[in-house]
């Protein structure tokens, strides 16, 4: 499949470059996006009327601001962002900078995907800890959490495949990673090779972490 | 029915071309030239530059106008297609801009450059950069050159390749940026403020003449031809100059010749 | 019923659910107090608004009207935080359990300790005591969905229990147990009330659990409240129709209007309804009867019922003989015992 | 018991549940026949495996062993058509309710209806008949939250009656139930063995349940089948200690040994404890022994109890006067009533 | 904000065409994508073991398949289903070819959240309608979904705002829409009012959606 004009000797390091950005990406996205994520959701959930910490206007914002940026384009994103990213991390290109833009779209992303998690917690539990006396954020950290865990972890299974996707997206300030091997190495220079090279390692990627995911979410979920 | 060029009931032919700058304003005067004669001008805009050929050569685009020769013979070469150029257009420069500094010799050493990461805009920066003695590519580089061939211990600058938009979004990110012509003028960088432009009259500068590009089965299609020709009409002339802001070196080479520059690159690229 | 040692105090308390148009009243103007130190039961029939009740008393409801004052605090002009600290103070055990699935039993009894800040060892120590009294330590380490009802039941009240709060409610606590279980649970809920005063509002639709554990009984009625009394007096003099129907369901101490006619016809004979408590016998008046009257007597309804701390009985006795003797037994009868009555 | 007209028979029946490397085994080499339109209850401690064994019967659980026929089907061997045919006849009330939360009380009790492929008409007349019996019309268009736990029971059961199935599976049907609701609950099951022959399983902690309903009695201790038999037989002569202790702690129909000790010292008489039923009287007996021997009883203990279609007494009886007449007086009494036994 | 050279006039009719593209593209993805999403999230609920249609080969393929695609970078993907896309709408560029590349991006996306979302559905109730002899399929229809409605609602909110910010993508194939209009016009000619304007008309379509979204989860699950 690889043409044979194509140095793969000479890619393989930049392949496994890639992998490994790859990685730390996403990894990193999820560890901070997902725990900004989390506690957006988190808020969202809790501050709207009903919630255990309803609270309209602290709602109302939180609410406007995540339909503000989730549905920005990323590729705009990025460049919108590019003064914030400047002053957090010093550039606007390269890894640093995309892993940044991933973050703050993760957050808002995977804000709504908890939200939706944990609207499916049985109230009747929430209530037994608060007929204890327990505290509003105690309540979040050992119930309302760990109620949906499992599909929190689908959740985050989801997120972890949007951002590996959306990272793809970031070989636009040359973010790094598979997907700007993909794009810089394949998809530009019309070698599918070395594409399907790339998606297969991503693939393979995605693969193991949603196995995981899902064994995961079956052990805390025993179903 | 919105592409493929019809010849409709009443004499008049529908032509789609393909294009990245759609919103440039030559093509009103284009587009009203070939009315009169018969000719309906569809512009189908694509957001980055590697669509543009794919739909042409599965026919559902009849003409391209967004490349030059060396993209086209990358392209055909590695595609496996025989996509032809009828008409040249312009050269434009591509420069070095800067917000950090106003002098070549002021970018420090270690310092970063932004440079296009399509192939051949990269492959064609690092070169600039080479000619600006900012950098060294292994065996003098090509119109293929990648950043893997930057002879680092001898060069004074790295690069970061990035999306052709974003070089200008880099520059305070960078010391230097790389930016293509059309985005340098769309972002109000004034082209004289340049650290350094490659000269787009040597002849160095052939292989990024931009050209008409057709299918080879239509290299002879004389409406392609007309509208190709139609190009270098004065009104035409006078929007794509002020649109590049007096950078754009306009060139009218006879067929034959960009043919045979493009097949030249192609055997380079097959090298 | 005022006492000066009332812990939970509720005034003209009402509660009004309300969704879209359509609006359900389940409590209207309760006046009720509720003394420390005791066991109060709240009984009525399916959706009287009992458990409407106790979720008032620990703030899960606001009322709609009316304010209901705990420990001297009145609920709805709290703080967030003092109303917790109101709550950690009060045992729920919920009717519908309410386990948290993400836990092992274990640790749902122990999530009450962790909130009192607990220590590791202790918390062990206690949730193995708890668990061993309600029978339940081979489960420790099992998930909610693997335990039956009563299990799960058991695992509620040990969860209520579990930091000894002062007060506790109890939203039917034993309706999934099994008699033998239900006792244990009865004899618990005692022994914390009478050994560490703590204060208990039971809900309940067996009247076993009211006589066997409460002192005082109120009795809800769509919403209403229709009596409110001790146990004893409410039970031998239940003053409510409903509360009569309630009790003679459960109890079954009379016999039903129906079965009266037929044992009249088919015996031809003086059919007396007696209750008996301690201080009364019936065996000795009995006995009395046959040698002075010559009558012949039979028992066909009735016997002893166990209320808390001793026993309540009715009977309902047929007198037979020559005419006259019976009418006279039967008036000795209704003379001599408590609340003689002619069924 | 074999019966020819078995509609359910379990052979050889164990059920293990497994998580990881740790086992429960829930039921154990289970053998039973469920006779045709007859109602059997099964009783037994919490956690002894009533859920799991009707869960076996409509396939909710495959055993691990053994064989469950319904209707002379085995259920292990049946296609997924099939058991699917099985179910629809086979109306089941659970535990834990399990209502729909998307629907409405309407939408509830209706499913099953839509399910059969019934008209909306009729749908509507069939669940407005079972609103009204369950006294619950004015809930129709009410949400399982909005229900009090009471009324999410009684949906159950209008539920799981709605096709009218010939066969019926009532886990706990009557836990959450006030003793009025009971009764008309147990009233309407048995209209519906008696006029449609409706075979019926209830499993029950309610010794009431199982007298005023159930024709067998099955009583499951720790997994496995202790006694079973025709209720009235089961009650009046308990062959497990299981099973006795469950009587007791339900009927109270014994006093304890803690109690027996007291009467004994504190009133020095023969304490006697006899059961009657139907072909035996106690007040002929006793008004015969005050006369014959000249001794006086009291009565401490115990009363009737409804079995079914009549009454099941067992009294405690003291006896005093002249020891040699107190003796002469107990050996009569044991001997003319059925199962006397010195407590 | 819009600069004074762009002939915002001119621009107008482009920019309204956009919009109506935009919701056109949208409302078609999520209505096809969606169905069909939701078809392939109930059978990878329902045929993984446990599951009332457990089939351990279907649920490896499916599962397997939606992990392959998922992954895809979206440009990428456009292009490696051209042919399918060819076949499908007889062309692989403008709006029509755009649209079948995202109902294909979101059939796999829609699922995942799809499967999340049924995870939480009390498998009490699941047993009651078994119980009543219900068919799998009947189950699915009556009980699943509808017992899910609230979180499914919400994740198809999601998923329209991820269908949304996925259409610019689309703008390599001249797939049309605010997300073109904004990049084309705006992104790449530094024009942050253009580019603006679209985002602004992006935000006001993902906030009604996202409110109405609210607002029916919120009818369904009555609280
Ligand atoms: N899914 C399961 N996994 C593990 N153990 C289980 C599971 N379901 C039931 N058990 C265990 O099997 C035993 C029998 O449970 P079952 O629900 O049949 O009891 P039961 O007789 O109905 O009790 P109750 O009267 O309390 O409802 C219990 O010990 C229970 O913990
Ligand atoms: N959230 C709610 N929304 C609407 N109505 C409700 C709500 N909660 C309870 N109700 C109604 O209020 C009334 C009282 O309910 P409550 O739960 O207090 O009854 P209960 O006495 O505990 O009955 P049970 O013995 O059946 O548990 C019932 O008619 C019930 O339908
Ligand atoms: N107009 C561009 C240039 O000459 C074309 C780049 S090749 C797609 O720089
Ligand atoms: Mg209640
Ligand atoms: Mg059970």
């Amino acid at each position: 499949m690889i043409s044979a004009d194509t140095a793969w000797g000479e890619l393989r390091p930049v392949f496994l470059d890639s992998i490994q950005q790859t990685l730390v990406m996403v990894s990193l996205t999820l560890l901070i996006g997902g725990l900004l994520g989390l506690a957006l959701g988190v808020l969202l959930h809790t501050t709207r009327s009903g919630g255990i910490l309803a609270h309209r206007p602290v709602y109302t914002v939180l609410n406007v601001l995540v339909n503000l940026v989730r549905p920005i384009p990323f590729i705009i994103l990025i460049t919108a962002i590019g003064p914030l990213t400047m002053k957090a991390m010093g550039t606007t290109i390269g890894i640093k900078a995309a892993t940044f833009a991933l973050i703050v779209a993760a957050t808002f992303g995977i804000s709504r995907i908890v939200e939706q998690n944990l609207v499916s917690v049985d109230p009747g539990v929430v209530e037994a800890a608060q007929s204890m006396g327990a505290s509003p954020w105690r309540i979040i950290r050992t119930v309302l959490v760990p109620e949906a865990l499992g599909p929190l972890i689908l959740g985050f299974t989801f997120a972890f495949v949007a951002v590996v996707d959306m990272s793809a997206a970031a070989v636009a300030i040359n973010g790094g990673g598979l997907g700007q091997f993909a794009i810089s190495y394949g998809y530009q220079r019309f070698n599918w090779g070395v594409t399907w090279a790339a998606v297969a390692a991503i693939v393979v990627i995605v693969q193991v972490a949603q196995f995981a995911g899902l064994y995961a979410a079956r052990r805390v979920m025993r179903r | 029915k919105a592409v493929a060029s019809d010849d409709d009931e009443g004499g008049t032919q529908t032509v789609s071309i393909g294009t990245t700058e759609a919103s440039a304003p030559y093509w009103k005067p284009l587009q009203d030239l070939a009315a009169k004669q018969g000719i309906t001008i569809k512009v189908v805009n694509f957001g980055d530059y590697t669509q543009a050929n794919p739909a042409l050569a599965q026919k559902q685009t009849d003409l391209n106008l967004f490349q030059h020769l060396q993209f086209l013979a990358t392209y055909d070469v590695e595609a496996d297609q025989d996509l032809t150029p009828i008409g040249s257009t312009v050269v434009v420069p591509l420069g070095v801009y800067s917000k950090k500094h106003t002098a070549l010799n002021q970018i420090p050493q270690g310092g970063k450059v932004a440079i296009p990461n399509d192939p051949t805009n990269q492959a064609r920066a690092l070169l600039v950069l080479q000619q600006a003695g900012l950098l060294k590519l292994k065996g003098g580089g090509n119109t293929l050159s990648t950043p893997k061939d930057i002879d680092t211990g001898a060069s004074k600058v790295t690069v970061a390749p990035v999306d052709a938009a974003q070089t200008v979004a880099s520059l305070p990110s960078v010391d230097a940026s790389v930016i293509n012509n059309n985005f340098a003028l769309d972002a109000k960088l004034d082209p004289k403020k340049a650290l350094f432009n490659d000269d787009p009259k040597r002849p160095e500068a052939e292989p990024y003449i931009n050209a008409f590009v057709a299918r080879a089965e239509d290299k002879d299609n004389p409406t392609y031809l007309k509208i190709a020709k139609l190009y270098h009409d004065p009104s035409v002339i006078t929007q794509v100059e002020a649109y590049s802001k007096g950078t754009a070196v306009i060139v009218d080479k006879p067929r034959a010749d960009l043919v045979k520059i493009t097949d030249k690159l192609k055997a380079d690229a097959k090298k | 019923m005022t006492e000066h040692d009332a812990l939970i105090e509720l005034r003209g308390v009402g509660k009004t659910f309300t969704r879209g148009k359509s609006t359900v009243t389940a409590l209207r103007d309760i006046d009720l107090d509720v003394p420390q130190g005791r066991v109060s039961a709240v009984i009525g029939y399916s959706g009287a608004g009992k458990s409407t009740l106790v979720r008032l008393i620990n703030g899960l409801e606001r009322p709609t009207e009316g304010s209901v004052v705990v420990d001297g605090k009145d609920l709805t002009s709290l703080s967030a935080k003092e109303i917790r600290e109101v709550r950690s103070r009060i045992g729920m055990i919920f009717q519908q359990f309410n386990l948290f699935s993400s836990r092992t039993v274990f640790g749902n009894i122990a999530y009450p300790l962790q909130l009192a800040g607990w220590s590791k060892e202790r918390q062990k120590a206690r949730v193995a005591e708890l668990l061993s009294f309600v029978g339940l330590t081979d489960k420790a380490w099992a998930y909610p969905e693997e335990l039956s009802g009563g299990q799960k039941q058991r695992i509620g009240i040990a969860r209520a229990l579990a930091t000894s709060p002062p007060i506790l409610l109890a939203d039917e606590a034993t309706s999934a147990l099994d008699p033998d279980t239900t006792q244990d649970v009865l004899r618990l809920l005692r022994r914390v009330n009478e050994e560490l005063g703590v204060t208990i509002v039971v809900i309940t639709h067996e009247m076993d659990v009211v006589r066997s554990l409460a002192d005082h009984v109120a009795v809800l009625d769509g919403g209403v409240l229709v009596e409110h009394g001790p146990v004893r007096d409410v039970i031998a003099a239940p003053s409510h129709a409903t509360t009569r129907r309630f009790l003679d369901a459960t109890l079954r101490t009379r016999p039903g209007d129906g079965e009266l006619e037929q044992l009249r016809s088919a015996y031809d004979a003086e059919v007396v309804t007696v209750t008996v408590d301690d201080r009364h016998t019936i065996g000795g008046r009995l006995s009395d009867l046959v040698r002075r009257h010559d009558v012949t007597f039979e028992l066909v309804h009735g016997g002893y019922t166990a209320v808390k701390d001793d026993a309540l009985g009715t009977f309902t006795v047929l007198l037979q003989g020559d005419p006259d003797a019976v009418r006279r037994a039967a008036a000795d009868l209704r003379g001599t015992l408590v609340d003689g009555d002619v069924a």
